[in-house]
C-alpha cells in the first residue's frame, strides 16, 4: 500500500478520530469533560488487557525466539535516553534536570500508541508477533532508571531521592498491571483467556478510542504550553521519534522480527512515556519542568505518532524487512 | 460543654505527594489526617501528569506548635519546587486532647 | 399489534423495569445510589454511540432522501416551542420566565428517550430510516434558541447574557458529542464502525438500561416537587407531548419518513430536553424556576413518553403513515 | 476430577489469578487504586446481573420444584447464625456484640463468592438449577435479622436501634438490586434478556476478574488486623466455612438440587456477607468492632473459599449428592 | 458591606451514618448542609465496610448556640462508637439571618 | 517563622457557575483557586439538570480587601437567582506576598 493510502487509512480510524474530536473539544472551549474516574479506569482496562493478550501469547512462544527481541528492546531502553539526553543539553542548551526528564520520557513507551498500532496493523491486514506486549514491559523501566542516574551523575538532582524513586517505579501502577496481566494470561492460557475475551478482547478498540477521546482533549490543554516551549522542544518532539522509530524497526528487523513486528517495536522506541515517567520524574527531579516534558511527550510526539508516526513507521519496515 | 481550641491545617498539594506527605505529617506527630479530592490553579501552575490525577486536599488537626513545624517543614521541602499551598486555622473541638501529643 | 399487546411488549421491556426499579429505590428511600461519575460516563457513552450509528448511516443516505425530513424536523424546532411559549403564558398564566424555559424544553429533544424508542421498535419489528440520529441534533439546538429569544424579546431576561449562552449551546457536550460522534462515523464509515462495534453497538441496550435505573432514580427525586407544581403544569407535561407527537408523527409521513421513521420523528417532538436546555436555560433564564422545568420535562414527561408514549406514536403513526 | 485438578483449574483461573494480583499490589505498596466509583459501579452491575439471570431462569421454573431447595436455604439462614453466634460467644469468649456480628456475616451470604462458584462450575463443566440467584436473596437476610434479634435479647445492643437497622436492609442495594434485577428478569422473560445480554452475561466473567482484582487489594488491606484478631478468629474464619459448607451441601442434595446446585448451596452456607451485614452491624450494633468481623468475613474467609473452597465443596458434594 | 459572624461546624463521618447525622443536624436546627467526600485516618481506625464508601466531610454554617449543641450531641452519640470527628470555627458571612433559625 | 493573615473566602456553588465564577474570581483580583466537590441542601433548593452534576466548593486565598469584594460581587450577581453562599475566614499562610496583588 502507498504510504498515502495508509496515511489515510489511519487518519480516518475511529481512534484516530476521537482524538481529534477531543481536540476540538478543547479548542471550542466545551464543557465535556470526562470523568477522571473513567480516565483512571480506561488506563487500568488498557493496560491489564495488554498484559493478558501478551501474557497468553508468551505461553505459546518459545525462548528461542524470543530472546533475540527481549534483547534487541533492552538495548533500546539503553541507547535511547542516552542519545535524547545528549542531544537535549548539548543542542538544547536544557538544564540537567530537564534533559535527564525528556531522556526518561523518550526511552519509555508510551502502552497507549502502543495499543494504537496494533489497531492500525489489524487495518491494514499486516501480522505481528504475539508477545510483542512483553516487550513494552522490558521497555518501560531501564530507560527511566538510566535516566534518574545520568541526572544524578552529573549532579542535577536535589531533594529527589532517586532510589526510592526506582523502587516507586517498579511498583507503580503501569508496570505492575502490564506485568501483572502477562502473569495471568500466561498462567491462565487461551482456556481462561476465553472466558474474559468478552472483556478484555471484543471491547479493546472501543475502549481505546473513548480513551483517545480523552487523550485528545488532555494533549490538547498542553498546547496552551507551546509557545513558551519553543522550538528546539517542538523540533526535539518530531524528529526525535522518527530517529528513535527507526533505530525501533531496525533493531526489530535485526532480531529477526516480521514485518508487523518490526513496526510494533519502531513505535515502542518512538512513542514516549506519559505515565510512568512523569510520575517517577516529578518525585526524583522536582526541579525539572513538567510544562517541558509534558508538552513534548503528550502534546507533540503523542499526535504526531498517533496521527502519522504510525503509517510512516510501518513504511519504513516495509523498506528495512525483508 | 468545654471546648478546646487547636490548629486546623489545610494543604493543597500535587497527588503524586500524598505518600510523602502523610509520612512527614506522621513525623512531625500528627496524629490523624483527612484527605479529599480537589482541582485548582496558582501562580506556579507547574502540574505532575495528568494520569496522577488532580490535586489532594490534605487536613490535620493538631497543637499550635505542631502546626507551626508542619508550615516550616512544608516551606522548606515543598514550596521549591512543587505546586503546594498550606494555611492554618484556628478551630474548637471538644477532646483537645485526642489531636494532642 | 394491537395497542394492548405494544403497551405489554413496552412496559415489559428491560429499560422500562429498570426505569421502575429506580423509581422503586428512590420511593422506598433505598440507600441505593449510582456513583455520578457512572450517570455521566454513561449519558457520554450513549451521545457518543448514537451519534455514531448515525453517522455511519448518513454516509450511505443521499441528500434526495435526506432534506426533506430535515426541513421537516427544522420546522417542528420553531413551531413547538412557540406553541409551547403560548399555552404556558396564556393557559397557565406563567412568568415570561418560566414559560420560556418550558418553550425551551419542550421543543428540544431527549436522547435518551430516542434511544429508547429505537429499542421499542426493534423489539415490535418495524424499521426506521439509519439516519435518524441525524434529526435529533437538528433538533437539539433551534427551540432552545428561538425560545431564549422570545423571552429576549419579552423582556423577562434579566441578568442572564443569552448571546453567551447559545455559545455555550452550540459547544455543549450533549451536541458535541452528538454531532461528533456523527462526524466520526461518516468519516470512518461501516469498515471503521465494525472495529468499535462490540462497545458502541452490541452494549448499547445494556447501558441504556443500566442509565435507565439512574433516570429513574433522578425522575423520582422530582415527584417531590409534583404537589407545588400544580394542575396545569401537570395537564401540560402530558397533553403538549401528545400534541407535539402526532405533528411530528404528521409531518414525518408528509416527509416521506417510513412508519418507524415517522414514529421516531413523534417521539423527538414528544419528548423533553433534560440535558442541553435546563444547562442552557439555568444561566440564560436564571430566574426561571427549575422546580418547574425539571419537574415537568424529568418527573411527568419522560416517563410518561417512555412508558406509554412510545406505543402510543407507533399506533398513530400506523394510522397517519400509509 | 480429583480434587488436585480441581484445585488447580480453580486456583489458575483469571479470576482468582487477578485476586491474587490485588493483594500483590497492597503487599509490594503500589500506587495502584482503582477508583472508588469502579468499586461501586462493578458492584452494582454484578448484583443486577446475578438478579436478572435468576429471574429469568425462575420464569421458566415451577414452583413444585423451587419449594425444597427455598425451604432448605431459608433453614439453612436460621440454624448457621444460630451456631455461629454460640461458637463465637462460648469458644471464642467474644462479647456478645462481637459474636452476633460474627453470626451476621457467616449466616449472610457474599454475592461474589457465588458468582465465582458459578464460573468455577462453568469451568469443570458441572450443571446448575438457574433458580439459584433466588436462594442468594433468600439467604442474604434472615441471618443478619436473627442475629440482631439474638444481640437484642442477650442485651448486648446500645445506641443502635434494631427495628430500623432491619427495615434499612430491606431496602438496602444489595436486597434492592438483586430482588430488582430478578423481577425484571421474571417480567422480561428470555426474550428481554436478549437485548442485554451483551452487557449482562457475556461481560460477566470479565467484570467479575476486575472486581476480583480490586478485592484483593481490599482484603490485603485487612491482613493488617490479622495479628491483633488471634488464634480462635483464624480458626473461625477457616473452620466455620467447612462446617456450613458440608450443611449446605447436605440441605442441597436433601431438597433434590443437583451435584451443581448442592455445591453452590454448600457455597452460599460458607460464604460470609462483605455487603449487606457490614452495613446493618455497623448502624445495629456500632459497639462490635469491625476489626474483628471484616477481617474475618474479608481477610481470611473469602480468599479461603474462593482458593480452597470452591474445590473443596464441590468435591464434598460429588460425596454427597447420588 | 455589612458582614455577620457565624458558626461553621465541619464533622468528618464515617459514611454509613450520613442520613442518621444530616437528620439529627435538621433536629438541631441547621438550616443546610454541604457534603464533600473524604477519606482518612485518625486514632481509632474502626472502619464500616469499603462498600458503604470513605469518609463523608459534613459542613453546616449556624448560629453560635447551635453550633454548641450540635458538638454536644455529637460527642454524646456518636463519639464513643463511631469514627466521627468535629470542629467549628468563626466565619463571616453576608445574610447571618439565611442561617439562623 | 513569620505568618501573614490573609482571608480564605469558600463559595458553595451549582455547578453551572464555574466558569463564570472563577472568571469573576480573576478579575477581582484572586490569583489561584481550588475547587472539590460537593453537594448539599439550603432554603432555597433551587437546582439545575442533576446532569450538570452537583455543587462546587471553591477556595480562594486572597488579601482582606479582596475578600470583601467578592463577597460583595457574589451578593449582588449571584444570591438573587442562584444558589450561592459564601463566607471568609482568617487564615495564616507562609508566603503573604503569593495571595495578594
Ligand atoms: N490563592 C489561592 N487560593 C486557593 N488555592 C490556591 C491559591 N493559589 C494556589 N492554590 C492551590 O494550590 C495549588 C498549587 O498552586 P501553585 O503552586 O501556585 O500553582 C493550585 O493548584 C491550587 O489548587
Ligand atoms: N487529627 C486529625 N486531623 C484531621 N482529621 C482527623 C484527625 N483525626 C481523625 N480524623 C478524621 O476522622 C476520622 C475518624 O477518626 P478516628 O475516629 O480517630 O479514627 C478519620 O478517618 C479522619 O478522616
Ligand atoms: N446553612 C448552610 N450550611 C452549609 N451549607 C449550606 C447552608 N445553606 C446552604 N448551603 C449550601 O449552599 C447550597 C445552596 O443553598 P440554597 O441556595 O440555600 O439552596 C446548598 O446546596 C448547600 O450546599
Ligand atoms: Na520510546
Ligand atoms: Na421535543
Ligand atoms: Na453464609
Amino acid at each position: 500500500m502507498a504510504i498515502v493510502e495508509l496515511l489515510q487509512i489511519n487518519l480516518l480510524s475511529p481512534m484516530v478520530l476521537a482524538f481529534a474530536l477531543g481536540i476540538a473539544a478543547t479548542l471550542l472551549r466545551s464543557d465535556l469533560k470526562l470523568p477522571d474516574e473513567l480516565y483512571t479506569t480506561l488506563s487500568i482496562y488498557l493496560l491489564l488487557a495488554i498484559g493478558l493478550k501478551g501474557g497468553i501469547a508468551l505461553a505459546e512462544t518459545s525462548l528461542a525466539v524470543f530472546w533475540a527481541p527481549a534483547l534487541a528492546t533492552l538495548m533500546l531502553g539503553i541507547i535511547i535516553p542516552v542519545v535524547a539526553y545528549t542531544v537535549a543539553r548539548r543542542i538544547g542548551k536544557l538544564s540537567i534536570a530537564d534533559a535527564a526528564a525528556l531522556a526518561a520520557h523518550y526511552g519509555s513507551v508510551s502502552a497507549v500508541t502502543f495499543a494504537a498500532s496494533q489497531t492500525f496493523l489489524d487495518t491494514v491486514g499486516a501480522r505481528y508477533e504475539g508477545f510483542m506486549p512483553a516487550l513494552v514491559a522490558i521497555l518501560e523501566v531501564p530507560a527511566i532508571v538510566i535516566a534518574l542516574m545520568i541526572a544524578q551523575m552529573a549532579g542535577g538532582q536535589q531533594g529527589g531521592d532517586w532510589r526510592e524513586a526506582v523502587r516507586e517505579l517498579l511498583t507503580s501502577k503501569s508496570i505492575l498491571l502490564l506485568v501483572g496481566g502477562m502473569v495471568i494470561g500466561w498462567l491462565a492460557g487461551p482456556r481462561g483467556g476465553k472466558e474474559v475475551a468478552p472483556l478484555f478482547v471484543d471491547l479493546f478498540k472501543g475502549a481505546l478510542t473513548f480513551f483517545l477521546l480523552e487523550l485528545g482533549m488532555v494533549a490538547a490543554r498542553r498546547f496552551r504550553d507551546l509557545p513558551t516551549a519553543g522550538w528546539f522542544l517542538l523540533g526535539f518532539a518530531i524528529i526525535m521519534p522518527v530517529i528513535n522509530g527507526l533505530l525501533g524497526v531496525w533493531f526489530g528487523s535485526l532480531a529477526g522480527l516480521s514485518l508487523g513486528g518490526s513496526t510494533i517495536l519502531g513505535v515502542l522506541a518512538a512513542s514516549a512515556s506519559y505515565i510512568a515517567a512523569p510520575a517517577a520524574v516529578r518525585i526524583a527531579l522536582p526541579q525539572a519542568n513538567p510544562g517541558f516534558y509534558l508538552t513534548a511527550a503528550l502534546g507533540i510526539t503523542f499526535p504526531f505518532n498517533l496521527a502519522l508516526g504510525l503509517p510512516l513507521y510501518y513504511t519504513l519496515a516495509t523498506w528495512i524487512v525483508r | 460543654m468545654e471546648l478546646t481550641t487547636v490548629k486546623l491545617v489545610t494543604i493543597i498539594a500535587e497527588a503524586v505527594l500524598e505518600e510523602r506527605i502523610l509520612h512527614d505529617l506522621r513525623q512531625l506527630g500528627a496524629r490523624g489526617y483527612t484527605i479529599g479530592l480537589a482541582r485548582g490553579e496558582g501562580t506556579r501552575g507547574i502540574h505532575a501528569s495528568d494520569w496522577e490525577g488532580k490535586n489532594l486536599r490534605i487536613e490535620t488537626l493538631v497543637a499550635p506548635e505542631i502546626a507551626d513545624q508542619i508550615l516550616q517543614h512544608l516551606a522548606t521541602h515543598y514550596f521549591p519546587h512543587f505546586a503546594v499551598i498550606a494555611y492554618t486555622t484556628d478551630v474548637q473541638v471538644v477532646r483537645g486532647t485526642k489531636f494532642q501529643r
